[in-house]
């Protein structure tokens, strides 16, 4: 298997082309916009947090099939997860992508442990991480709220 | 008859013989660099180093020769007089010391024809790259003039004629690139430079990929200020070069201030020397500069007619080769039209990053995203692209590598299925 | 026991190796390189070679790697955090980036708390560096601010006490050296920061002469901005660093724009990056940052205790050196005082270009002229003066070559007989 | 004889301490001042020309035995000689200074030939150029008056 198709497994292109979580954003209490200014890839995503959980998730965005399938994994992974959960997913998921792929993913990571070759390509972890840090950013505000 | 260029001169740069199966299609980012250039460079720092103007030691004098006779070299290179060529870090700071230098003039700080005011308009194109258009932008909020531009068409493309409808009395700048760095469109310079003086306007040329790439003379051209980067020519990261006419250089405020761009300083109060060293503050690239000089030396050497002859081939065949993959869209000027080495395109369904890291996969370095010039993709509706473009070591086999790994491209992103 | 520095050192310089008889006292001017640095760059650029943070391949991947990991190597080399250290094209371009910066607040450009305006005061000292002083001149002249000072004494001394007469609510800025590049004073940072504090004034520290000859922890000293140039601490040309607070960074408004520093640009408005990219337009100097972590990481294995310790050693030789040829006054600390290795001095009835000439004859590299700070010369009442200044590589031996050659300048110019 | 003492003969050091043509240049009609900003060494030079020669000549400066040294070497040569004369010695001795020590001075260079050692010297070529650049300015300002 060469490194481009174990960065695009079957997986992350079927969820690039038919996403989970993809819709209107606005109507969640906390939304974050978040872009990759170095391609222009950008995505918003807005959660609904009740009793400590995820209640609801929805995210709009253009970009890479990285970008998007990463999206989509997460929304199916985090969706109904508690705060605590899923930052610490965000936290395990950011520490994999900055390890060069060096860092195993754990169980709990899900389908998002496929993004473990992507982190070689350094200029590829950012696709990866845009809806993460989006989601990070809208559990902090909802946190301080 | 076989071009001299190309394969045969791929001797020269250690990164092929490094890598010999290397495609590399991103000359348009930044260029690989022949050992004379390295060498030039190197040789220089391990036995000559020492201060430049600043001391009078034998190892100065000799140091300080190298560094001026680099700038003959750049200068005899763009048909430019040697007090014409300002060293910059780059060609986006060449560009700021321009903008720069008219911010401080409009403050009262210098030669009163650089000061611009309300009612004064600053013209560009919507296609220029980033480096081209916020200094501007930030010039024209300092000083209350307008920056107005003349918009692309839908292949990221503009005229002469669309231009002149933006240009009036009230013009004192035209900024524009030579060659777009992603269309590949060649402005018409003398026209444009004939009609800044019949309203009274600087002319401002982004040369970054045009003086790499095909015989410039920027005395004949007619322009005030021209720019351009040494990395996107052979030589080292690190330098550029800004391009005056003297008697504007002369006048033009320094905008950043320091040591060894003086004549007279006391506590109150500075004066600076005649250009090119009145823009030179501090400790100069000067081992960059040798580096930029031997660039401009092996360019020479080549040829630079030479080198726009095989270029020219390495266009049409860019051309060729992504008009020939379906679903694949060129952006820039269609076939059979004037146009760089520099090709950027779309794949339907297949964002520029995806596109991009297939073409990597197969040992071709190609550039994807805005490059720098995100509101030319803004008019063409897309936020990336993927863009090749040649240099004097490009091949027909790199352009027929792309053209076999474009046609698989759709079909690995399953978009043909 | 015999310290590590000094001649062991030299065999990693390959400069030593080529002139193995060289007496280099000009490490204050610029410094040699040690092959770790050289090699860094070249081997970064012979096989790694690639365009950084613009777009998507593998090898732009390893480049930016390299060149934000070089970022890292320096900035932990001075005790900061990597977001706080800019690349510069030197020093001088550093200082300017603040000052300029602040001439864009002060036009509405950018966070009013960098905003100058009439009344209010920026303090500098009489002995700065003109890198340290012009661009303090020009943002006064913009903004209406009145840019005063702390004088020097018959030696080119000043002291914080008399700085404190100058200091006021009304200071908006202290800036100073370091250490001073021709007395060799080394200043009570930490003092002057919290009297800075104390008024609400902002800091910046002309860092340039003791962070590659001392422990620098500028997180520690509270200072709010800081420059440094790679050449004159073992690393190449066409890079320095500025530091600055992060959350002072991330607010400053960027003088430089163009491409990299950016998130949205329409043709209307740019918006910029935080820190430290927003001040990081156009392709960055890459290779230069590679040889300048290269080099912090060398002088870090060489232990910067160390490396005080032996240039105290060397700082007091040459004191004691020049203080003993008749005929010749030492500028700076007297005997005794503490200062860092560089010495200038005043050769009776000889001018300071004789005496460096005599110098390089007998193979002793130093610097003469006013050493770009000409108010502190004419406070001294003289045009120019001689330097030595030593470096890691510099040994006893060296100082007492220059003793001997000193004792024979007023003979042979004719001035004893 | 080293490189040294070919720079700084005896000639040269004997026109520094007791130098020609030094005095106050302010009545003569040009007068010009000249610095070299990268070691602030100046002088000012006057002259007065009567039917197209210099009639008279005044220096003030201070500097470096080989910037003093030049300028009382050039008052001795060139006060008497005509505008025409002058304006080519200077330019013959600006192209001695420029070669590097390779072009050999005529004998119309008379004692400033002694200045073909410094020319070896790139950062002291502009020390002993410094008073023939004021007199050339001098005697242009006279040729457009
Ligand atoms: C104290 C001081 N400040 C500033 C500078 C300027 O440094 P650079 O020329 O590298 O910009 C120097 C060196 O010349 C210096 O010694
Ligand atoms: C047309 C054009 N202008 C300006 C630039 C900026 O050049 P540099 O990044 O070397 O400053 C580039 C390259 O990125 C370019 O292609």
């Amino acid at each position: 298997m060469s490194g481009l198709e174990a960065m695009y497994q079957e997986l992350i292109l079927d969820h690039a082309k038919t996403p989970e979580g993809k819709g209107d954003p606005s109507g969640h209490p906390f939304t974050h916009h978040e872009l990759n200014p170095s391609c222009g890839d950008e995505i918003t995503l807005g959660i609904t947090v009740e009793e400590g959980r995820i209640a609801g998730l929805d995210w709009d965005g253009q970009g890479c099939s990285i970008s998007m399938s990463s999206a989509s994994i997460m929304s199916e992974l985090l969706t109904g997860a508690s705060r605590t959960d899923a930052l610490a997913r965000i936290e395990e998921f950011r520490e994999m992508m900055r390890s060069r792929g060096k860092v195993e993913p754990s169980e709990a990571l899900g389908d998002a442990a496929a993004f473990q070759n992507t982190a070689k390509y350094v200029m590829r972890v950012k696709c990866a991480m845009l809806a993460w840090v989006a989601l990070e950013a809208d559990l902090k505000a909802s946190l301080a709220a | 008859m076989p071009t001299p260029l190309g394969a045969p001169v791929r001797a020269d740069f250690p990164y092929f013989q490094a890598h010999p199966h290397s495609v590399y299609l991103d000359t348009g980012a930044t260029s690989q660099r022949p050992a004379a250039v390295l060498d030039a460079e190197t040789d220089f720092v391990r036995s000559d180093y020492a201060a430049v103007h600043r001391g009078s030691s034998m190892a100065t004098g000799e140091a300080t020769w190298a560094f001026e006779n680099a700038r003959e070299q750049v200068a005899g290179f763009v048909g430019a007089g040697e007090r014409e060529i300002v060293w910059a870090q780059n060609a986006t700071d060449a560009l700021n010391m321009i903008a720069l230098g008219m911010a401080d003039a409009s403050a009262g700080l210098g030669d009163d024809r650089f000061a611009l005011r309300a009612g004064d308009e600053i013209v560009v194109t919507e296609a220029e790259h980033h480096a081209n258009l916020i200094p501007w932008q930030r010039l024209a909020a300092k000083t209350g003039a307008t920056l107005r531009w003349v918009s692309v068409d839908d292949r990221g493309l503009w005229t002469i004629d669309a231009l002149r409808e933006v240009v009036s009395p009230r013009t004192r700048v035209i900024a524009f690139a030579h060659v777009s760095n992603v269309t590949g469109l060649i402005a018409p310079v003398a026209d444009i430079a004939a009609l800044a003086r019949e309203v009274g306007a600087l002319t401002v040329l982004d040369a970054c990929q045009s003086v790499p790439h095909m015989p410039v003379d920027l005395g004949g051209l007619g322009v005030d200020f021209a720019v351009f980067s040494s990395h996107k020519m052979l030589g080292p990261t690190g330098i550029g070069a800004l391009y005056g006419r003297a008697e504007l250089l002369d006048a033009l405020p320094p905008a950043r201030t320091g040591g060894s761009m003086i004549t007279v300083v006391s506590m109150e109060q500075a004066d600076f020397l005649p250009a090119p060293h009145r823009f030179e503050a501090g400790t100069q690239p000067v081992s960059q500069a040798v580096g930029f000089g031997a660039a401009a030396a092996y360019l020479q050497g080549l040829g630079m007619d030479a080198v726009f002859r095989h270029e020219h081939e390495i266009a049409a065949a860019l051309v060729e080769a992504i008009e020939s993959v379906p679903g694949v869209r060129l952006i820039g000027p269609a076939a059979g039209q004037p146009r760089a080495a520099l090709t950027s395109f779309l794949v339907d369904g297949v964002h520029a990053h995806d596109v991009g890291q297939l073409l990597d996969d197969r040992g071709i370095t190609v550039r994807t995203g805005h490059h720098c010039a995100q509101p030319l993709h803004r008019a063409l509706g897309t936020a990336s692209s993927t863009r090749a473009s040649a240099g004097v070591y490009s091949t027909l086999d790199d352009v027929e590598a792309l053209r076999v790994a474009l046609g698989d491209v759709r079909g690995f992103f399953g978009v043909d299925r």
